[in-house]
């Protein structure tokens, strides 16, 4: 496994945070978060039609460009860094992951070509009980109606949920949980968005009453495709979380060479210069895990349950530390909604629950460790 | 400052017999908040720990705290709370001549006047002293130019603890004043400072060419570092929630609101009563732990392992706050006990509020998504998320008091400050290339 | 509840303080650790006849001063300021309070003067793993034999128990966990030194194979007893963790501004100031939670369950922060044997340990938090 | 220095075979060790990515990689692990002249010559600049007279990186000398010094009117400290674990030990095979979580949640030090990688080491106050506690990596070093009065 990207995929992440800088500048950034959609219509379409991101890394068959994980990566790392208000971590990384790994092939062959040229925005609806992110203790129940299915339940944390013209939920089917596709005009649905801590991220809760869904794969499916799907997405979210500790130890630097306090910048201060190089230890080993998990995913490594839930552990921490010391080190001026500062903040705080806490993961990954034979 | 007592009340039986009686012949729910107030003032009861020379009963922490235990039991409203009492009032006691004690304390004590801190600005954070904020002589009086930042009660307040620089041609820390600055005047325009929770509960407050009378000095001309240490070291003490002592209820203060000191005793209590406290530091913005804890059973997260341990941990640090601020307040004798061991107060307060992020993040797991009216306890949870960044920010940041309790607790050598002796004119300031 | 110490307080920590600089210097304590002993038989009888040491909580009916735990407290906070390499807590804090707790009055009057004059030698032999320091687990079983018993089983971790010439035992009887006690020379009793990171405090393992035993109390006690001694001895294990700690923020401190780097004192960089400052923090804090605990469990109210295990947690790492930092600040020559630093680090790692580790304790806080109606 | 290359050596493919044919021709279980290294390196893969002007191939981190998995398959011993090799030979190669390169490399690499370092003073830790040792000029020689402490290796050490003072009149950086000093004269004494593990890996030195030649100033007279910095970094890049790149045995060295190098090379193999790692960093006191695990399981401790986070904690913690190194190597081109980033290795170091004793402390609980035979895991878990606190002091403490990382990686700026200007003999050094 070597461990650095190669030319093409820098080359990538050099177009991608080019078209960032110019498409999700703070000022970008703080318009779409007031607003319910928090995406641009218009960058969504650019995204998909001049870099191709949103097919990037789905089935040539399918509309996308088959590129593999490390691509996704590359991208999600760059959203990440630049906060990105857009769709993409619930079209691309959830649903469309999950379509991909429900082997369906009908369903892909209808489904995913809207999602890789952004015509469909998709989501994943799954989450039930706030501390629970598997399907194991699902309520909402799929019943068997005329050639398809009807739904009832709720889901909350929908990542997008009020805009996404296709959803995916999981239901329990007679054959246990399921994966199932809803029209979000589908009768018996009622979306609400929610206040979430993370403006840049936009939630919202479902209810389905009597509402009618198409099969994914088989009855029974859910489990595996949720196992399958999270792993990769528990890896991507990583990578955002590095993109975006990456920024805040930036801004901090930047801030501690320019800001003077006593005759000096405060950078030349061992309290502030020392949380920095502590700050730069733990992005970059984040970034190991993330990079090493990505290439694990994309090797297909038996490693991989092991080093996903390692590197979400690990990322979340060390950006939540991150997010946390750059408003320390700005003191008074970070503490101000006018600075950027607080938007990584409240992303890190968000990023760190959102698909299962460090301490989830690390007992995710003791549970594996101890179930091997020797460590 | 010589702090003079009363000399009968050597004894907590002694103050509880002296409170009843003061109670018995002046406490009445119908007469006027205003009436009780002055009435408070006069007798020493208002501020007990304050010396009998002005406006106390030289009474210890120990002492002082039977006498709020018996206003406490009939509710008796006390003085303001806020910035007037906790901060201006020490510091005219201890610095102000007796002209300005009489002029500024009492009217604090009563409501009458309400006050605010103009200290920090954009250059001058942790390092105070390089504030560039000017008052120039004209006449007996002072021009002010320049910027203040995270005033808090700007809009509400008559009248501003100033430091502004009266010399630009010494070092730093000698060419500062500190003034009584009345805030109602042209030069002076308030804004609202709008901070990452989202309120603005601070302003930013712009001089342009606003006056001071030169006779508004508290301390020493071009001495002002060090009244303003007096005022900073009262800071930290109710940061630290080491200010406990108090009414159980307090009385509103300012010129614009005088109107609400004319209704009834009564009806102020019932009004009031169960809902604000009197204390006037920043621990009211951290969650209780209980409201918590009784979540985390309602949801079943009080079977989870690292909840728990996250519960251990929040109530262990909540506990010992409360306990080093009464061992600190039992150390303390009559008028002593503001040092600077309240930084350390002030340091647990930043550990005391990160504790109740993690432990209230571990209970609500995936709903810390979630915010305001959709968030977990009405968005109280995304409330202390979000205020939880400041206290170790404001009031002297962690790495301010880590200096403090450094080298003045354990006497360890200073850092070398490069600015210390270069005349202000000279010196580089926050992220400007001139201080001037 | 008073949060200061009284004037006959003060004066009581004074002269033990001045008798343990006398007595338990650096020199005495690296002479007693290097024999198997660990204790200075003529300083334990000065203890006791000049100081009264042993006796001072313990009732006067039985030969004791009949002070109360605050006094108790502050004994024990200041030999952990001095390492002492003594007998005390095996014999005074847990054995003594076994006894007191047992409320039987017979084996008190033929036991107590002994252990207050420091003619005897007690310890307390419980623990059979080393993750459980409760009797609930125990295997040592107790047989009916005559008008006595006999005792077969195994203990390790027994402070002293190889010095000892008393040894309180508990084993299981029908009636449930009871407590005995055994004398040193009886039958079938084989104890062993064991080999122990804080080498000033010695440690010993016992076999017992029809060991005659005399019971204390009554058949079914011992829960009792011992969960009353524990609760005790907790507290007064995190007062001796105050005093130790304590001790390494003074050495810290007086280094910091001994020691020249850069040409300057190392205490005026903050990378030491910070760290010296944060030590006096967590020392006081720790102060604060010993000396609550104590006041609680002199005063005997409802809270002691609930602060003891609070104190032992919070000291537990408070003192091993302590004794970690002050050797980093001290650099190379406090990683030499010859200083002290190591002996303070030695006793921290090993009483953070030692009736429980903090992660043990703040479960049993979590436990009675959560068990109360409200918080 | 510029790093040349061998032509032919461009890829992976290339290397594999170039290794196959030089072990086919000159790898033999028969012939003696010493033969083998001889042959060794004059091929130049002794150390391969070193330059092929000096003793090496002048390959790539990834593709000596390659050529040491060749070499691994058949067990061939390499040359000496200590730090001859790891320290020496990299300074003398950038700073020596050539002669000294003939002199000094070669003895190193065929195990004729051990070194150790005589760097750090009793008062000269974190500022090694300080350090007190005298070299004075004698005809052709250098007196020396001093002090070093924390000397590794010192007593089968036949030579010394040394610091000393040549010059007390200029500040403290710009009178240091490097010199390669032979260790076993009249003037030298080695005491071992006794660590709070127990162990006396290591020792004091002191020299009365000891000697050395002229001729053996490593780079300039004076310009010691530059030459040392060549030497710290490399030790850095080996104590955070960053020097993996080896063959997987390494050959003996000294003067002391000649007849180890004897026997033939199949003998040594089979002696230490499965046994010494090639590795001379401090990774190997750490605790291998393997054997922790086992032990939690076999005695029920893997069903504790707490023991349970903490191996997940090691574990990630322990893989972030391998991955960070693999990612630092990934990017490093031949003859490069090492710079101010091994600081990151480094401080990564103390970390795991940390976390390696919580997690064993975690796991064996109340046995943690158990030692030697009578401790868990044979005493492996007391020597880690004990080991601990090392790894944030020795090369260079956690302050002084966080120091390098912000100021050499991250470019803020330095805090002000008073000392830095001043003549060395007016300068206040460790707890003494003055620097001489």
């Amino acid at each position: 496994m070597s461990m650095a990207f190669n030319e093409e995929q820098d080359e990538l992440r050099k177009s991608v945070r080019r078209f960032l800088e110019q498409k999700s500048s703070s000022a970008d950034v703080r318009r779409l978060m007031e607003t319910d959609e928090g995406y641009d219509p218009a960058v969504w379409q650019q995204m998909a039609e001049q870099l191709g991101l949103q097919g990037l890394a789905l089935p040539e068959e399918h509309g996308g460009s088959g590129f593999g994980f490390l691509e996704q990566i590359v991208v999600v790392e760059e959203m990440g860094r630049a906060l990105l208000g857009a769709p993409y971590f619930s079209s691309v990384v959830l649903a469309g992951t999950a379509l991909v790994e429900s082997g369906d092939d009908a369903a892909q062959k209808d489904l995913l070509p809207g999602i890789a040229d952004g015509s469909t925005i998709a989501t994943l609806a799954w989450v039930e009980n706030p501390s629970d992110w598997t399907v194991n203790g699902i309520s909402a129940t799929a019943k068997r109606s005329g050639d398809g299915y009807t739904i009832d339940g709720k889901k909350t944390l929908v990542l997008d949920g009020h805009t996404a013209s296709l959803i995916l939920v999981v239901a329990k089917a007679d054959g246990g949980p399921s994966l199932f596709a809803i029209d979000a005009s589908a009768a018996g649905l009622t979306r609400k968005k929610l206040d979430s801590l993370d403006m840049t991220r936009k939630l919202a809760s479902l209810e389905l009453s009597g509402t009618p869904a198409r099969l994914i794969g088989s009855e029974g499916d859910a489990a595996g495709i949720m196992e399958r799907t999270l792993r990769l997405a528990i890896v991507a979210l990583a990578a955002e979380q590095v993109g975006a500790a990456q920024k805040c130890l930036e801004m901090s630097t930047e801030y501690a060479k320019l800001r003077v306090q006593f005759g000096r910048p405060i950078g030349s201060f061992q309290a502030i210069k020392h949380k920095c190089a502590d700050m730069l230890l733990e992005v970059e080993s984040a970034r190991s895990a993330a990079y090493y998990a990505a290439w694990a995913a994309a090797d297909g490594t038996d490693e991989l349950p092991v080093v996903a839930s390692l590197a979400k552990a690990y990322c979340s921490d060390a950006f939540a530390s991150a997010a946390t010391e750059n408003i320390q080190i700005h003191g008074g001026i970070g503490f101000t909604w006018e600075h950027d500062a607080h938007l990584y903040y409240r992303r890190a705080k968000s990023s760190e629950q959102f698909l299962g806490s460090a301490t989830t993961h690390r007992e995710l990954l003791a549970q594996q460790l101890l179930a091997a034979e020797s460590v | 400052m010589t702090t003079t007592a009363d000399a009968a009340l050597t004894n907590a039986g002694a103050v509880r017999d002296a409170v009843r009686a003061f109670l018995d012949e002046n406490f009445d729910r119908d007469i006027s908040l205003r009436t009780w107030l002055s009435r408070l003032v006069d007798s020493g009861w208002a501020s007990p720990q304050w010396s009998t020379d002005w406006f106390g009963k030289g009474l210890s922490a120990d002492l002082a705290a039977v006498a709020f235990d018996e206003f406490r039991k009939v509710k008796a409203p006390g003085p303001p709370a806020g910035l007037g009492r906790m901060l201006a009032a020490p510091t005219i006691i201890a610095h102000g001549s007796d002209e300005q004690k009489q002029q500024f304390v009492r009217r604090i004590l009563t409501g009458e006047d309400a006050w605010c801190q103009l200290f920090s600005e954009p250059g001058a954070g942790s390092d105070l002293a390089s504030l560039q904020t000017r008052a120039e002589l004209d006449g007996d009086e002072y021009v002010v130019n320049g910027q203040k930042v995270w005033t808090s009660g700007a809009l509400g307040a008559d009248l501003g603890m100033l430091l502004a620089r009266t010399d630009v041609d010494v070092p730093k820390h000698r060419g500062i004043s500190y003034f009584a600055f009345e805030m109602d005047q042209p030069g002076v325009e308030v804004r609202p400072l709008k901070q990452i929770t989202g309120d603005a509960s601070f302003a930013e407050v712009f001089f342009t060419d606003a006056r001071v009378p030169a006779a508004n000095v508290i301390g020493e001309l071009n001495g002002g570092w060090g009244t303003a240490m007096t005022t900073l070291m009262n800071e930290r003490v109710g940061l630290g929630a080491g200010a406990g002592l108090n009414f159980p209820i307090s009385a509103p203060a300012g010129r614009k609101i005088q109107d609400q000191l004319e209704v009834s005793v009564g009806d102020y209590i019932d009004k009031v009563s169960g809902g604000r406290s009197a204390q006037a530091g920043s621990a009211g913005r951290n969650m209780g732990l209980g409201a918590l804890v009784a979540y985390a059973k309602k949801n079943g997260r009080d079977k989870d392992p690292g909840v728990r341990d996250q519960i251990a941990r929040a109530y262990t640090l909540n506990q010992l706050l409360a306990w080093n601020g009464l061992r600190a307040k039992a150390a303390a004798k009559a008028g002593k006990g503001l040092g600077p061991e309240a930084s350390l107060g002030k340091l647990m307060m930043s550990h005391v509020t990160r504790q109740n992020r993690e432990t209230a993040l571990a209970i609500v797991a995936g709903d810390a998504m979630l915010a305001g009216k959709d968030g977990p306890l009405g968005g109280s949870v995304a409330s202390q998320v979000l205020f939880t960044p400041a206290p170790s920010i404001y009031g002297g940041s962690d790495q301010v008091q880590r200096n403090i309790i450094g080298e003045r607790v354990l006497g360890l050598p200073k850092d070398p400050d490069i600015s210390r002796d270069v005349p202000f004119r000279d010196l580089k300031v926050g992220t400007q290339s001139k201080a001037n």
